[in-house]
């Protein structure tokens, strides 16, 4: 394993000279499509060669192909997008909250001794609670529908992003804080221009392991307790034993998250310019 | 948000506004039929329909008025009653048909109850009515049920995990036993047996609260259920185009499978001794009487 | 030796009036779903039997923990390598991240035909479900090691395995256990549901058998107990992040405490 | 900005300073030349550290940087500062700044005890690149401190300021780049900018020149004087060159090693305005700049080992 | 552990060295004291930047930060490297060390073209506290490139090394402490210790003794002329002192300003071992300071603004 992330700013291309280099780009472009395909391509048929010699009984997991053609089939039917339309409509929501709550709560906590003191425990415990456990009680409190779905993504959510918010308090540098303060820099300011760039790195990251866990629960919650969503459309499948289609719509699960992942990747990249992990992107 | 069982909200049109829990399964017909041949409509009622997962679930949904109307099997009646949960019974959601049966896969060596010891059994619900039945049946015919796992495994995985062997042997419900059918043999044609023909497998309930506020309502909504029930059990179409629309599973393969058979008598008797079969096994701590549950106006 | 105990009576202080919260107003609690606190209580003990625990608790935890040590090493060494290759991770990231996306209860048909219902079932699945949040802090954390650190080690012809281990690791360990304690929740929950949906045993299945025989104090007792579990775990992993962190909390802490 | 105080004291200067305290001087030293005439160091004490002492660390570990230093700094005073490496002239800066609590004894800022920042106050850091936020661009870095709310000044009068304040440094039109990329003394003058464009009333620079090349810092150097001149600002400044303590101080504080108090005080007669050239080849600069070399290498040979 | 190449050359010395390129020396200086015999200076050339050119960026934010250098280091060389700030001297360090892979031009090691770095060579970085790794302590960071699997030496060994190193830059008794519970001048010595500790054949030193007092700087200059007189090993040195460049190098490497070239190459004619005191007083050693400083100031004045 080499540790290869030299700096080599100023190192790409040159010494071949211009031409070289122009195609030298095209071709590390084209191979940026290209490697990642090979890997779907390569997992796919996996999947296909796994059903075909029956390493899976082929009747419960269909081969690669018929699942492709089952969702093919179904993404031009409505169910599927009904259901995509109302869990999406319920990770938006919940991201909402959970951005609105899970950094400034996790920033606090990270930042003042007294209220991670006062709260630590609490949070601990209630993070370490389950959402889908708390269910029956849940269940109670909302009834099925869109609050309790909403409920569990934001309990599911939530914690990730406020972690990780924390942790990035705890890893300020001491002496980027002691800048503001001296130039008497507000604690407002000093929020929003020292706080808040400097755990953008850890929000990021929490942001994208929220972000999944939100859609998960956004998902499987129509699933756990019925209602519209993914989860129901998925059960449906299941229900009338029809496979492929179960599997395509898992697949289109999977497709989401994939979306989601790459849009708050996006947001990350233009968000974080400055910093080490993307400087190269930037150069 | 909770406790606010008695509210009645009215559509655009001035009908009373009833929301139906339900399980979307093969049972529920009578639910779809009242709907789609508007027997609500003729009572003045808007029927509405709320997708649930398990059938436990409809009853904190009675409770606190995100349902009016819901479904429960015998077991869980029993069990949510004996826990101190107001609910009334207003009339039979659906019969059991010779439809509970306990598949092997042929080719497993399993070909009778005995072969069963020592083997896992998956079922998709434990401690309740099913088990308990199937724990008699086998001991009636001389099974030691003591060497036997059970284990709970969700209804859509069970072919999967009997095809995989990963259990032995499990409840497979129709219509989804069908499309194995050629691939199993039933090892328990029939675990409700002792029970008489056609025991009662779900009541139609509604929460006590709601009851005894809005008794008109609930009167309006037995009479529709009565007519639906009615017509299911004189019309086998009219139970295929409701599962069919309840489920989406093919027509074909309903018309092929073993549908529950539907009608208007309680048959208390026979239900109850499934509660004191749950009794007997330690699947309900407190005897509970379902006649007193019966709603009269 | 004080500064600890204050520390924690002060932590102690929110549970404490929340509890007590909890008890007055739930003492006058009608619903069935909400029972008063000390019927909860009385119930915990009930059901905590010394067999409860071995036939309950017991199944879970081993489940539990060791499927919480899998996710670690597959996490981490997942998340090491996708962190120091740009063209690993670009590779094989549509691949992560349509894992990554796969609800575990989506999962569990597969699951169970490979491994059928049952503990290796549930293992693997938490394994599944926790390694993600690791992997994805750790490949973060890796790939924000400082530069001049980096050059440091490679000017003195440092073995890119000590890189590793010395360098690039440490650097990443605020991350990496970022992602552990997310992870605890993960685990936590994905052994729920697997308990709930495929087994005859575990936290999981009391708590949704007691729900479905209506068996609410002991749905109550089978939460608090989860809560337990969890908060045990978390000051596990926390206890670990104290020893390995040592330095990152002093260095980061420094004196501009005003 | 920073309101003298009721309670300020007026000492009158006395020509020898008892070692460890040092006192005000109420008149000014001669000006060099007639014609320029120059800003006079106030009777008022702005800053001033009785007995301060601060230990890190606890038990076993605790290292005591400061065992008792006290002195004063007068308003409009260019006070330089200099000691072995590691006596603690940062921790020293850094409680004066109120950044840090001193383990006791106090910081008085306008006669008032302190224990948290002051208004008007700058401070250039050692570690300079750590004190640049790496997600602002330079001119951001420099603007920082001036777009808080107190100040009102126009979003356009900021900008122009911190483009000032760079050019005056020598980075012109490196505005738009981010801190990282640039260089290390580049980054230090950024730091320099950003102190000179917030113009402070007390200005705390802690080896500000120590990555630059012998123009860039001779350059500075003026720069600082010009804005000492013409603001009347107080600055305290920490640096390791003798000669740059002497050539800019109104006088000079020498530390002892750790655990550190003040060993002497040296009141920097030299005229002003001061001139590179000039000022340097004085006798009384060579003759000063020898005093305190002597005094500090006398320090270092003395060093208990840690 | 550096090999010397197959192709390795052997160039005369010339009188005066064409500017940007200066040629190794086969014979050395006369040593002052007959009785301590000196290294001599090598005829194999360890190091050389072959029209260098290092451009930061692309398209309209590109900034060429050396444009074409070339130049020889020959083994046991002592080279000092003065330039203004920002004009490229760490971005040269880093080429040389295969940190940083050139825009165009090559670096060759002991005659091979290189594009990574090399074994057995060190450098002592200017952001001296980035480079100390936080997590270990002073001493586990000193051992750091010593504990590699390649070196065998015990663990005692090593740890014995690590102590000295740290005592002889002053540091004895801190090996215990974390970096940052010390102070610059003292980070700044561990990283001087941890690379003498490793003893390379080539060591690049980028402002090692920027945050050191004058007295801690001129005990490390004497310590590095020990060093380098008794390993003979290879050393470049960028510093920005004219005195320091002078005092220690071989020879003295000035650059010009942005985009940057060698503006000239002085060969210091001064006799070893050199003495602080009878050293800096030579009339030859003002004169090459004095020289040096003239080109380091006239390269000042002709900078273009970025
Ligand atoms: N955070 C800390 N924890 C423990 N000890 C510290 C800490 N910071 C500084 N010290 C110790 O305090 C002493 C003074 O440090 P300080 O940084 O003030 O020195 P300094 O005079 O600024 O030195 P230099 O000229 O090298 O910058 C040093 O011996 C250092 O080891
Ligand atoms: N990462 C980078 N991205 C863009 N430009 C850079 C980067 N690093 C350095 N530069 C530019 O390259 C030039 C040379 O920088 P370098 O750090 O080599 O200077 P230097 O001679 O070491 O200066 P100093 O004496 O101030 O340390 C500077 O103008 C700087 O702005
Ligand atoms: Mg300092
Ligand atoms: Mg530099």
């Amino acid at each position: 394993m080499k540790v290869m992330r030299a700096e080599p700013q100023a190192a790409v291309g040159g010494r071949r000279g211009e031409p070289a280099r122009a195609r030298g780009r095209a071709l590390l472009d084209a191979l940026r499509w290209a490697e990642p395909a090979s890997v779907v391509v390569v997992a796919v048929l996996a999947w296909e060669i796994t059903s075909h010699v029956g390493l899976l009984p082929q009747r419960d997991f269909p081969p690669a192909t018929q699942i492709l053609s089952a969702f093919l089939t179904d993404i031009r039917h409505g169910e599927l997008w009904i259901g995509v339309g109302a869990s999406m409509r319920a990770w938006a929501l919940g991201m909402l909250i959970i951005i609105a709550i899970g950094v400034p709560v996790g920033m606090l906590l990270g930042s003042s001794s007294i209220s991670y003191k006062l709260t630590y425990l609490t949070i601990e415990f209630i993070r370490t609670l389950p959402g889908i456990a708390a269910l029956p009680i849940l269940m109670f409190a909302y009834g099925v529908g869109q609050p309790l779905v909403i409920s569990l993504v934001v309990l599911a959510g939530i914690w990730p992003l406020l972690i990780q918010s924390m942790y990035g308090m705890h890893d300020i540098d001491p002496v980027a804080v002691a800048t503001a303060k001296v130039y008497g820099v507000g604690r407002l300011r000093r929020f929003a221009l020292v706080d808040l760039p400097s755990c953008m790195p850890y929000i990021a990251t929490g942001l994208r392991v929220s972000g999944t866990f939100a859609l998960i629960f956004a998902i499987a919650a129509s699933l756990v307790i019925g209602g519209q969503g993914m989860g129901d459309a998925m059960a449906e499948a299941a229900r009338i034993g029809d496979r492929s289609l179960l599997f395509a719509r898992v697949l289109a699960c999977g497709l989401l998250g994939l979306g989601v992942t790459l849009a708050l990747l996006a947001l990350e990249r233009r968000a974080l310019r400055w910093h080490a992990s993307q400087r190269e992107a930037a150069r | 948000a909770c406790g606010s069982g008695g509210t009645v909200t009215t559509s655009s049109g001035g009908d009373v506004v009833v929301k139906i829990g339900l399980l979307p399964i093969t049972g529920a017909a009578g639910f779809k039929v009242a709907q789609t041949k508007g027997f609500f409509k003729q009572e003045g009622l808007t029927a509405t329909q709320v997708n649930l997962r398990t059938p436990a679930d409809g009853v904190p949904n009675l409770l606190n008025g995100k349902t009016n109307l819901g479904a429960l099997n015998v077991g869980n009646l029993a069990q949510a009653v004996s826990k101190g949960v107001g609910l009334k019974i207003i009339g039979t959601t659906y019969y059991a048909n010779n439809d509970m049966s306990l598949f092997a896969m042929k080719n497993s060596g399993i070909t009778k109850p005995k072969d069963l010891e020592g083997k896992k059994i998956g079922l998709v619900q434990l401690e309740n009515v099913n088990h308990a039945a199937l724990l008699g049946w086998l001991t009636q015919h001389g099974v030691d049920t003591s060497k036997i796992k059970f284990v709970l495994v969700p209804v859509p995985d069970m072919p999967a995990a009997l095809r995989s062997g990963q259990v032995d042997a499990g409840q497979v419900l129709y219509p989804l036993a069908q499309t194995m059918v050629n691939e199993v043999t039933a090892i328990v044609p029939n675990m409700m047996e002792s029970f008489g023909a056609q025991p009662v497998q779900g009541y139609t309930i509604v929460s006590g609260k709601f009851a005894t506020e809005h008794p008109d309502i609930v009167a309006k909504m037995q009479t529709a259920l009565k007519k639906a029930n009615d017509l299911l059990a004189t019309d086998p179409n009219a139970t295929v185009a409701a599962v069919h629309s309840l489920t989406g599973a093919p027509e074909q393969l309903l018309r092929a499978s073993r549908l529950p058979a539907f009608g208007n008598d309680l048959k208390l008797q026979s239900s109850q001794e499934q509660v004191a079969l749950m009794m007997k096994y330690g699947f309900l701590d407190k005897p509970v009487n379902l006649a007193s549950l019966v709603f009269h106006q | 030796m004080r500064a600890k105990v204050s520390h924690l009576l002060t932590g102690l202080l929110l549970p404490v009036t929340l509890l007590a919260l909890w008890w007055v107003v739930s003492s006058r609690s009608s619903t069935p779903y909400y029972p008063p606190l000390p019927e909860i209580l009385r119930g915990f003990r009930a059901v905590w039997t010394r067999e409860q625990l071995t036939s309950e608790l017991v199944p879970s935890l081993v489940s539990l923990i060791v499927g919480f040590v899998v996710a670690v090493a597959v996490g981490v060494s997942g998340g090491v390598a996708l962190g120091l290759s740009d063209r690993l991770r670009r590779d094989v990231r549509p691949l992560t991240e349509f894992l990554r996306a796969m609800p575990v209860v989506a999962l569990i048909p597969i699951a169970l035909v490979l491994f059928g219902p049952g503990m290796r079932m549930e293992i693997a699945l938490i394994a599944f479900a926790a390694c993600w949040p690791i992997l994805v802090s750790t490949a973060d954390g890796v790939r924000a090691a400082d530069e001049v650190m980096l050059n440091t080690a490679r000017v003195f012809g440092v073995s890119s395995r000590r890189q590793l281990m010395y360098v690039v690791l440490p650097g990443a360990m605020p991350q990496v256990m970022a992602g552990a304690r997310i992870a605890v929740a993960a685990a936590v929950g994905t052994m729920v549901v697997a308990n709930m949906v495929a087994s005859s045993a575990g936290l999981g299945y009391l708590v949704i058998s007691a729900q479905q025989s209506f068996n609410v104090i002991e749905t109550w007792a089978g939460l608090l107990m989860i809560g337990i579990v969890g908060s045990c775990m978390t000051s596990a992993v926390v206890l670990i992040e104290r020893f390995v962190l040592r330095w990152h909390r002093q260095w980061r802490a420094q004196d501009v405490d005003t | 900005m920073m309101r003298p105080s009721a309670e300020l004291t007026v000492i009158r200067r006395k020509e020898v300073a008892v070692a460890g305290i040092s006192e005000c001087r109420g008149d000014k030293f001669p000006s060099a030349s007639s014609e320029t005439a120059q800003q006079p160091i106030g009777s008022t004490i702005v800053l001033e550290p009785r007995h301060l002492r601060v230990t890190y660390g606890r038990g076993s570990h605790a290292v005591t940087a400061i065992a008792d230093i006290t002195f004063q700094v007068c308003a409009g005073e260019f006070l330089s500062i200099v000691g072995p490496s590691g006596c603690g002239k940062t921790t020293l800066l850094k409680s004066l700044s109120g950044l840090l609590r001193p383990t006791s004894g106090d910081v008085l800022v306008n006669g008032t005890r302190v224990d948290t920042t002051s208004q008007g106050l700058a401070m250039v850091f050692q570690e300079y690149t750590r004190s640049l936020l790496p997600w602002l661009s330079v001119r951001a870095n420099v603007e920082f401190p001036l777009r808080g709310s107190r100040r009102t000044d126009s979003r356009k009068a900021i900008e122009q300021r911190a483009n000032e304040a760079l050019a005056e440094v020598g980075l012109h039109g490196v505005g738009d780049k981010y801190p990282w990329q640039l260089s290390g003394g580049m980054q230090q003058r950024v730091a320099i900018a950003r102190a000179l464009a917030f113009r402070p009333t007390v200005l705390l620079m802690d080896e500000p020149f120590a990555s630059l090349d012998a123009q860039a810092r001779s350059d500075l150097e003026d720069l600082l004087l010009k804005v000492h001149f013409e603001t009347g600002m107080t600055i305290v400044f920490v640096t390791h060159d003798i000669d740059e303590a002497v050539y800019l101080g109104d006088r000079v504080v020498v530390l002892s090693h750790r655990p550190t108090e003040v060993k002497a005080s040296l009141d920097v007669d030299l005229p002003r305005p001061r001139n590179q050239i000039e000022t340097k080849t004085l006798h009384r600069f060579v003759e000063l700049r020898t005093e305190a070399l002597g005094l500090v290498l006398a320090e270092r040979s003395t060093e208990a080992p840690d």
